[in-house]
């Protein structure tokens, strides 16, 4: 019962991913707490092919699209809210190097909802009427069935409605704020989809900006949302949503948001970004080094800091996660 | 609403766009705004007549007011910052607005059409085809607005008024105006009566009440029939009883600008 | 917005029921966290010929169906577990005086989600293939369909599954932990169904065991899963669900449970009952004199009390709620 | 498992019932147990050979063991006290049993028949008939029960053995068990695999790997084949290999009592 979960960013890539796998992540809105780190070390790894399933495309898809290692992707948006276009995701769809199928906000957690319960279907009252129900980007043999979004008839009403696909990912990569070293997961802000992502995956893995106590866990049950028992494994990374937000914990790096879409607008850009951001650290402490310390500090006086006033005395340093991580854990 | 300010205070197109949106919304409305200027647009209202307007965010982000200017998105902390509830997508876009509950969505537009649909998916060039094919300018897809566009009671849609974005049909529906026209909407069932009005940055558009064609409904003081017809791209009608906005007040402007805090709407106009 | 939703419970069930309204209630499990003082309240005022749709019945029911103002229940469990068959329901049932409609307990939820989503019917992967899918208590044209739970057709695979009604009842009464005057509240323990509730219900009346600050509220926004802008009022009402339990606050009364059963079981026992314990007090405080200040100061002595730490610099003192009630704020 | 134990402690029937029914269950199990005695067996299992079983009940409660003897119900304080996630039905009995991902799920029964269908509904005298009348004993109802004998990968039945609870066919069929026998599941499309044993207070059912008609697989050691056939509404086949079942080790019965920790299980037996 006390057997930890936590195993580094790499060995969770290597273990849970492979090419041509249907990946989902990007949880929590456009610009919001995702588990960019993931994403970036799939692109380490030189993961390929990948269909990837994001409610929202977010700087993760972008990179992964850009970088030319998602072939297929479902999204209910696609773009970086104020911060403009995602030009890397824009890039692949453009030049067909990357198929990207609409559907809507609403329509992606539905889809994990059905695939969460196992349904063949889920209705789908909106969607339908426009070009998102019929107009499909990927090749008709690999959709259930001959279309997108076909119609269901209500049998009390006889009326016809949509019917939705479900999604059941073979991995959800999720990014939460905090967790215990057993998966249990605290998110501070809105859930966005992430609640039905991790019951719709197969697989999930955590990825979390600092890790609890398990007294935390205790005190908090109610927030608890995803509990230990549909978590695979546990990655300790700060900042792993960066340079988006994570409510509680750090503000958008605005500056960084610009630099890395600016570069993922060509292949040159791309590259060198992959270069210095990608492959440019070896482990959290390079990476928040490569971030830069002073940058961090200031993203971490975020005016919701409040926010994770009541978790912080249960908030274990690098040195106590590094004790607790899976193969030394003891207890 | 507020009678005209004759002291003529400088104010900017986006500007006049935000408050003429805003003036849309009622107080005590559940409200859903979307991203960047909706959401101006939508908190101005609950800053200046709207106290008790009832807003979320298509995130299930709810009771909250944004703080240092324009959230970068639906999520940011700068409206994280003071919500009374976080709750989630399938709560805010599918409980409370796909459902037919929410009374006022705001949403934004690439291009929109003669009955009021919406592209925000791509810039084809031509036609789609049978087949589905990449777009020349790939935009950034539906988001919530179809949802918003079906489920919410009415939409209002607001749009940079220039001729490439007054298309007399959109290449591409992401979220549906009146489609065809007349009551071609019924087909679907959707809970929602479709967009009320689109806000420009030259004027307001409204819907025949039979056809669902917009129509000019009132120009801004400082835009004109001629300009707006220029900058459409169908023969737009002009309603009968046709007729100048009246101009933001102090009131507004202050309320708008308090919000505004970064002043996101007064960078072009 | 600053405008509180605080009322009295008899204002409450005046305001907001009627005779043959669709009432929805129980929302915690058979015998957890409910609004049972509600339910009392509509005895009070003489209501009757209510559907009452309970995911599962509780003692509430138990006593509605018991005194006869329920002739028709949905439920997906209609007993008090460990304490055995709910007596006052099964002599409603056997006598046929109350019509029961049976579903299992992911059915409920399921059918308030397809509610909340508007939704014409909700895909059933359960209760098909047993007597609940064409058994109905109900006549035939009380039911959207000729049968209760009929087939729909997957379009994408062809198969066929069943189709449930949605539920979207009149008025849904909600008992929580906390909330503060407009309504934000806080559940501790399982929610069971009450956030699907709360959505699918057309009217929310929030009955609350204790009130708190809204700064309670802007601290934990991710605990508050019923945000102010679905409900109609809150009645503070301390011990709402007693001789249920509530978790962080008091456990379930085990001697007034059995009691309460017993009475039940007969016409004459449910009379006194009704005389003793729902016609026998005038207010919160005649309630728990009633009750008993000892027995209610024992039940306090849960061993889930910690779970209410967090939160206890926030609740608001008996005097300090009647200065917020509806009528009486200004703030 | 583990041997018999020779010194025979004093055990109930109801604790050998738990005791065999926790043995079903295998460390890791992503498992679901019931209220009352079933959550008595599971968690035995846990406290015995299983620490690792992923328990839960069909109120979204998760990591939690019971403290201070027999939960009163599947929320009820004394299992909420340590607790370490609360959701909700649709999550623990959608999507986590309804969805098949359930490895096993603990059950009881008013009446069960020959294939294993569960009746928690009501007693009727005769037929229900072609429309439905009151029964003239309602039972309980299905609660999670369906939804586990329809989702989980596996159920074991729990039920007191006395013949008019085992009937050669339910009046009303509350959770489905392998329906008419053989493959009659498939029709539903059922993800669930059914019910792999009814353990009673004398021993334990299994079904025919072809009919899946149930017969008997074991007794217990104070039992016999015939009490246990006596005890049968139908004609009960014994199984070839049926054989008599190890009593409770002292290191079983100290943790099912360590569970038990009001005597729930030494009332009667």
């Amino acid at each position: 019962m006390t057997h930890s979960k936590l195993i580094p960013l790499a060995e969770a890539v290597r273990r849970y991913t492979w090419d041509g796998m249907q990946y989902a992540s990007g949880a929590a809105l456009p610009i919001g707490s995702d588990a960019i780190v993931f994403g970036r070390e799939l692109l380490r790894q030189g993961r390929r092919d990948l269909h990837a399933v994001f409610h929202c495309s977010s700087q993760q898809l972008n990179l992964l699209a850009g970088a030319g290692a998602a072939t297929k992707a479902e999204c209910g948006f696609s773009a970086l809210e104020v911060f403009g276009f995602a030009n890397g995701l824009r890039r692949a769809v453009e030049s067909g190097a990357m198929a990207l199928e609409d559907y809507s906000n609403l329509a992606m957690p539905l889809r994990y909802l059905g695939g969460a319960l196992n349904w063949p279907f889920v209705p789908a009252t909106t969607n339908i009427g426009s070009d998102i129900q019929h107009r499909s980007a990927f090749a008709p043999h690999d959709t259930p069935a001959r279309t997108k979004i076909p119609t269901v008839t209500d049998p009390f009403s006889g009326r016809e409605i949509g019917a939705y696909s479900v999604l059941q990912p073979d991995l959800a990569a999720i990014h939460v704020t905090l967790a215990d070293i057993r998966g249990n997961s605290i998110m501070l802000g809105t859930e966005w989809s992430r609640f039905e992502l991790s019951r719709a995956a197969k697989k999930v893995v955590i990825i979390a900006d600092a890790i609890v106590d398990s007294g935390c866990i205790r005190q908090f049950p109610n927030l608890v949302r995803i509990p230990d028992i549909i978590v695979e494994a546990v990655v300790h990374w700060p900042y792993a949503a960066w340079p988006q937000s994570s409510p509680g914990m750090y503000d958008v790096d605005e500056e960084h948001m610009h630099l890395m879409n600016k570069a993922l607008a060509t292949r040159e850009g791309t590259d060198r970004y992959v270069a210095d951001f990608v492959e440019g650290y070896d482990d959290p402490d390079s990476y928040l080094d490569l971030i830069g310390r002073d940058r961090l500090a200031t993203l971490a006086k975020t005016e919701t800091a409040f926010l994770l006033d009541p978790y912080r005395q249960w908030i274990l340093s690098p040195d106590q996660v590094a004790g607790l991580s899976a193969r030394g854990v003891a207890a | 609403m507020s009678a005209p300010d004759f002291t003529r205070p400088d104010f900017t197109r986006q500007e006049m766009m935000a408050i003429a949106t805003g003036r849309e919304i009622r107080d005590g409305e559940l409200a859903i705004f979307g991203v960047g200027l909706s959401m101006l647009a939508g908190y101005f209202a609950q800053a200046h007549h709207a106290p008790n307007v009832r807003a979320m965010t298509e995130g299930g982000v709810y009771g909250a007011t944004p703080v240092g200017g324009l959230p970068w998105g639906i999520e940011c902390n700068r409206l994280s910052v003071n919500a009374t509830s976080f709750t989630s997508a399938l709560d805010a876009l599918g409980f409370l607005v796909a459902s037919g509950r929410c009374d006022v969505g705001i949403i934004g537009a690439a291009q929109v059409d003669r009955f009021g649909n919406v592209n925000t998916t791509g810039i084809w060039d031509g036609e789609i085809g049978e087949s589905y094919r990449p777009p020349k300018t790939r935009l950034p897809g539906a988001g919530g607005a179809n949802d918003i566009a079906c489920g919410a009671k009415r939409t209002v849609i607001m749009v940079t008024h220039e001729p490439k974005r007054f298309a007399e049909k959109v290449t591409y529906i992401s979220s549906p105006g009146y489609l065809e026209g007349a009551n071609a909407r019924e087909r679907y069932g959707f809970p929602g009566g479709g967009p009320a009005a689109i806000v420009t940055t030259l004027g307001i558009l409204r819907p025949h009440v039979e056809t669902k064609e917009f129509q000019l409904d009132s120009w801004f003081s400082f835009s004109s029939v001629e300009e707006i017809r220029a900058n459409t791209g169908w023969d737009l009608k002009v309603a009968p009883d046709a007729h100048v906005v009246p101009e933001p007040t102090q009131a507004e402007l202050a309320a708008l600008r308090r919000v505004d805090q970064t002043g996101a709407l007064r960078k072009k106009g």
